[in-house]
């Protein structure tokens, strides 16, 4: 199988599903003429033109709405935030128009649109550009959200997001573009709502998604040094959460640790947790216990940055702890 | 406050057959009644919520819904009743989205600041004030990607003139040449704030030439001049890549919202506002210049109650959104379940 | 002593504080001359003149900004939303700015700005109009969340957020402007970060805030019947959580139920579901339950609402279930 | 790209004092090594992060300073270093700033994007395109509240001239008649998007008269014109109650960010543009009309490069933060807490 970089496979999602239908087209800055602030739409205007690879002013509250109204009126955009940072100026659009117009037309419209791009903290880019948001965007009911981790999963699932009839936010990284992995050549969909395991155990179930990934699998090696076995579970989608996979897993080793970037209070993070101890609650012989950022606004200097970004030596130690392993 | 500036006599309108007067007349009277009869409803406490009225402004929506041509649209605010009677919506329908009813425009979804109607190029009443310029030019977007010749008409007050969304989709209409036409709906308030507190300039088509808009703008008096002048404007968008800016001054004569005593104008100013109003010019020239007769006038006026009374009597028998409703709507998949007779499943409860 | 209103309240608190400080101000949207869309700065513009109680257009991006600005300055804005619904399109202002020049300028500002307004549903406003923003703010290091439930609080603790050096978001509600209750004459302040006990009881943990807390308090007295024995905390500041308050609570009875305004996903119940299961769990006899929003954008109709919005029954329900009555 | 059609020929400036040019130069000329000995250290690895230089831009940056009173303030984007160096702050604090050290500017919170410096004017370099006009709309706010006299200079990207916040930033400054300057810096691109695939017009001024403010528009060819014209901008806001708009076009030789190589631009206009590069004629003139000798003009960059130098040794030879400091600066208490010597409280953790 070819290895392709994250951003490869991303690439050639959009590039099969824009060549699979017309109405799919993408929009944000700099996607076209400058090939991508990170180059995942490299190439796409060359092959497919300014009607379907669309340059924007920067305004993502004005091309966000764009996207909704071209979705409602039958087309399929990609919508590119260069990072997710600047979706926070298209938050309404996002929670009031996208997530909600289905619903308050009662069901006249149907709004397949997908929003992506890099999301949460890449390297020495201070707190502005460093925020995870499928914290805030995860509560919203009308939308679906994906965060991808290989090559692999950012294929099939972006295709599927492409596919998919809602609004879906799909979730990328600055740092893992170029992350490499087999990818078949052969097409394949990826099922939205199922977790990947990417790792088997029996010991601590440890649940991660996104850039957590990599720090958990890393993790999970530190722990094998105590004879722990982790299993990895890479949510992979976030909305709707795959709750049979996780408690599966949980009522197996009976603890659980989550592993991700974002801020502590809330989100995501607190969401399967919350899960976890009411829904395997008899289970557990531990706290469910979160590895993520530190409670603070992200620092630029290096040195800071990487205390609190979880790291696998943090993250082992949560596993460690709550599987009673002196540490 | 004084009278605006941009009080343009209109020309001489060719061609005011009188039985075309007439319907128009009949169509703006049929809003006005609607309203009426939604605020009596909501003033005996049958129905509840916001309820923004039209009233004053209904020649521009008769005249809109007289230019539209098939797969056209029109995207507003909250405001939003006028738009649904004038695009030809049941008004039993209307009302009884008033009523939260299952049988109303939305199902018991929206509301009143959410009337949409699709089949009628009615594509929605949006409630955060300029959220839906982006989205109505993100329909323009979509017309010149098909080619489908339509053109969108997004109508907002003139207090959302100053809020980003509303800037940033202007821009990106005019930068893109799309084929929509912004009518800023200038009723010379937003909520208890006048214009001359919401922003430094008395003109607001002055901010056509940073878009590249076309722009027009007068005082909506007269439903044929509104009809002509705004059908230029739409033609320009439809066939010649001109995307438009339109300010028509106007007036509502409630308060913003039924909850709304609107005490910051004055009695003086409100009368010298319904001289100009079109359905009240509309009703003296059929009975001045086309000697319309009292009797005439009040037979439509009857009709168009009667109408009303259906509307609301459909409304108060309609039956409430079934409970699983609230489930529907969200994703698509679900809505195709529950079709097939599936139970909802919730996320996280 | 005097009954006031919670509007009233609220207003007694800018007043004092206005009174108090000539570098107080109130910016918003009909805040002067219309006397507030809500009524609470009634007569102030009169008392203020339009100096320090100042109409915006309608741009809540910009006099959210515009609050920033002046903070920084050292002014002490106090900055009504008309409802936080509309603070979606200044998500940005508060992510970005409000909670992050401190951090940035290395501490060279000081940002001592409220910001306010109802939240959460009130009565057949639809799913624009009924969003609750609490699970969004609280998740932000940088700031402060409250929300209040009584005359006595709001004055208290609105006069506390006004005196506060740092960003504080201030969450009231249209439906309980209207809520009497009695307010001492002499000055108070209530201490920001501390929950209030607003029933004692043995049996179980009852968590709430805002439009929770009458709904808690109605539970608590349904179960009663059942000879349950609810203590009901109000957790008043949402950020800092008063983690010793309800830990207190739950190591006593074993047993937590939250009951609030807000979607399931994530947000500020899930973190409290979190702390609890993480710092309480060898307390806890049953799973943290929480009774809020169903996951669905709210509907207008009234019958489609009132089974959306969390009913004391409802809650009673959840209470009986962990508390292992048969229901 | 061709030339811009502002290119006004800058009238005669009176009191072209070679003293003064030197000085002016020199400070042009201590920004650019800045960022030259800075982009040495990125392309070494040294620094990391987004690095987005000003070069070619000087001008703006040395004319603003010299312009300010004590209590004004600057206000603008992440390309801030130019504004920090010409108002006054040590090379090694800013260089120590990009290398993420405790001696920073802001001890190595906000690095490239985000100098502050309050005692020099400086109110802050913002990352969030356009977030920052509201802001300093307030700064001026609060001048004017509380009548100290000072202006607030918000300098912004012509990309951002289309993005929500600055046009309710710019709004409100105009409604309220606040002491505030903006100057867009157009630099012809945003990121790799030229100005005219960013918006249908070719002057960015046609906006002011929507605000109210005041415009002037100038190539920045020359630090004394350049100075002068905002100095009457300045002084209008100071003094009469006028906002105002400001366009300056001018040029980035630079890509936008360090990772950025600028294909989108074509060789003759980058050698157009080099010609009209105010540090390159100040230099010219220096040489030319005043007469100074090579060695002159060589001793003056040999001092210049040794203050980088002396910057990067700085910088380098810092400490980090101590790791402590990441819980700073969130909460004021935590501060004062800190500062007595407490230990950090982490909300949820
Ligand atoms: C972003 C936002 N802010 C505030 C509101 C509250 N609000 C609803 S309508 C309105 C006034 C709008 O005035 P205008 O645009 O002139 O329209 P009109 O009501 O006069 O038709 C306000 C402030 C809102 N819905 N959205
Ligand atoms: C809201 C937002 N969107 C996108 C970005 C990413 N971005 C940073 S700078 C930039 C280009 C800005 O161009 P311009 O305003 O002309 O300023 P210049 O960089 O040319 O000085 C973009 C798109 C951002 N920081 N903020
Ligand atoms: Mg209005
Ligand atoms: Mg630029």
């Amino acid at each position: 199988m070819p290895l392709l970089q994250i951003r490869e496979a991303l690439r050639a999602a959009i590039d099969e599903e824009m060549g699979r239908d017309d109405r799919v087209f993408v929009m944000g800055e700099e996607v076209g003429y400058y090939d991508g602030a990170y180059k995942v739409t490299e190439g796409l205007l060359k092959k497919y033109g300014e009607k379907r690879v669309v340059d924007t002013p920067i305004a993502e509250a004005g091309f966000a709405g764009v996207g909704v109204g071209a979705a409602m009126a039958g087309l399929r955009p990609i919508i590119e935030f260069m990072t997710f940072n600047f979706s926070a100026v298209a938050f309404d659009q996002i929670l009031n128009n996208a997530a909600k117009l289905r619903h308050l037309s009662n069901g006249q419209f149907t709004l397949p649109i997908v929003f992506r791009g890099p999301n949460a903290a890449a390297h020495m880019l201070s707190s502005t550009h460093s925020q995870a948001f499928e914290s805030f965007y995860c509560g919203f009911p009308g939308v679906k959200v994906i965060s991808v981790a290989t090559p692999y999963d950012a294929k099939g699932l972006l295709k599927s997001a492409i596919r998919d009839d809602n609004p879906v936010i799909f979730f990328e990284s600055e740092v893992m573009y170029s992350v490499k992995g087999e990818v078949p050549d052969e097409e394949y969909l990826i099922p939205i709502g199922k977790a990947d395991i990417k790792r088997p155990g029996d010991d601590v179930t440890v649940i991660t998604w996104g850039q957590g990934v990599a720090v958990a699998l890393a993790a999970a090696q530190l722990c094998e040094a105590d004879g722990l076995q982790c299993e990895v579970i890479d949510l992979r989608t976030l909305r709707p959460l795959d709750d049979e996979a996780v408690l599966t897993s949980v009522r197996k080793t009976n603890r659980a640790v989550l592993v991700y970037h974002g801020w502590p209070y809330g989100g995501t993070g607190a969401e399967i947790s919350d899960r976890i101890q009411r829904l395997a609650f008899d289970h557990l012989d531990a706290p469910v216990e979160r590895v993520c950022y530190e409670d603070v606004n992200m620092p630029y200097a290096e040195n800071l940055e990487n205390l609190v970004i979880p790291s696998p030596e943090r993250a082992a130690e949560a596993i460690k702890r709550i599987a009673y392993v002196r540490v | 406050m004084s009278p605006p500036s941009a009080e343009t006599s209109p020309a001489p309108v060719a061609g005011r057959d009188p039985d075309e007067l007439r319907r128009l007349y009949t169509q703006m009277l049929r809003i006005r009644r609607f309203e009426e009869a939604a605020a009596r409803a909501y003033t005996q406490g049958k129905i509840s919520g916001f309820l923004h009225l039209y009233i004053g402004q209904e020649a521009i929506a008769v005249s809109t819904a007289e230019l539209m041509k098939p797969g056209d649209r029109v995207v507003t605010t909250y405001r939003d009743h006028g738009f649904a009677v004038a695009l030809g919506c049941d008004t039993g329908a209307c009302m009884a989205e008033l009523y939260g009813k299952k049988t109303g425009l939305v199902g018991g979804n929206g509301g009143s600041m959410h009337f949409f109607a699709k089949d009628h190029g009615l594509w929605g009443g949006y409630a955060i004030v300029g959220g839906h310029v982006p989205v109505a030019a993100g329909h323009a977007f979509a017309s010149k990607y098909l080619g489908d010749g339509a053109v969108t008409l997004c109508f907002l007050g003139e207090g959302a003139m100053h809020i980003g969304a509303t800037h940033e989709g202007m821009h990106l209409a005019g930068l893109w040449r799309l084929p929509i036409v912004f009518v800023i709906e200038n009723n010379q308030y937003a909520m208890g704030t006048p214009l001359r507190r919401q922003t430094a300039v008395d003109d607001l088509t002055v901010r056509a030439p940073s878009y590249r808009l076309t722009s027009d703008r007068w005082v909506v008096r007269d439903v044929f001049e509104t009809r002509a002048r705004l059908a230029k404007a739409i033609d320009r968008a439809r066939n010649d890549e001109q995307p438009g800016l339109v300010e028509l001054l106007t007036y509502r004569f409630r308060g913003h919202s039924m909850s709304d005593p609107g005490k910051y104008r004055t009695k003086d100013e409100v009368e010298q506002w319904k001289e100009r109003d079109p359905l009240f010019r509309a009703e003296a020239e059929l009975r001045g210049q086309h000697g319309m007769s009292e009797e005439d006038l009040e037979a439509i006026d009857e009709t168009v109650w009667g109408e009303m009374d259906d509307a609301v009597r459909f409304a108060e028998q309609s039956p409430h959104p079934e409970p699983e409703h609230r489930f529907l709507g969200h994703l698509v998949e679900d809505d195709l379940a529950a079709a097939a007779g599936h139970e909802p499943v919730q996320e996280g409860n």
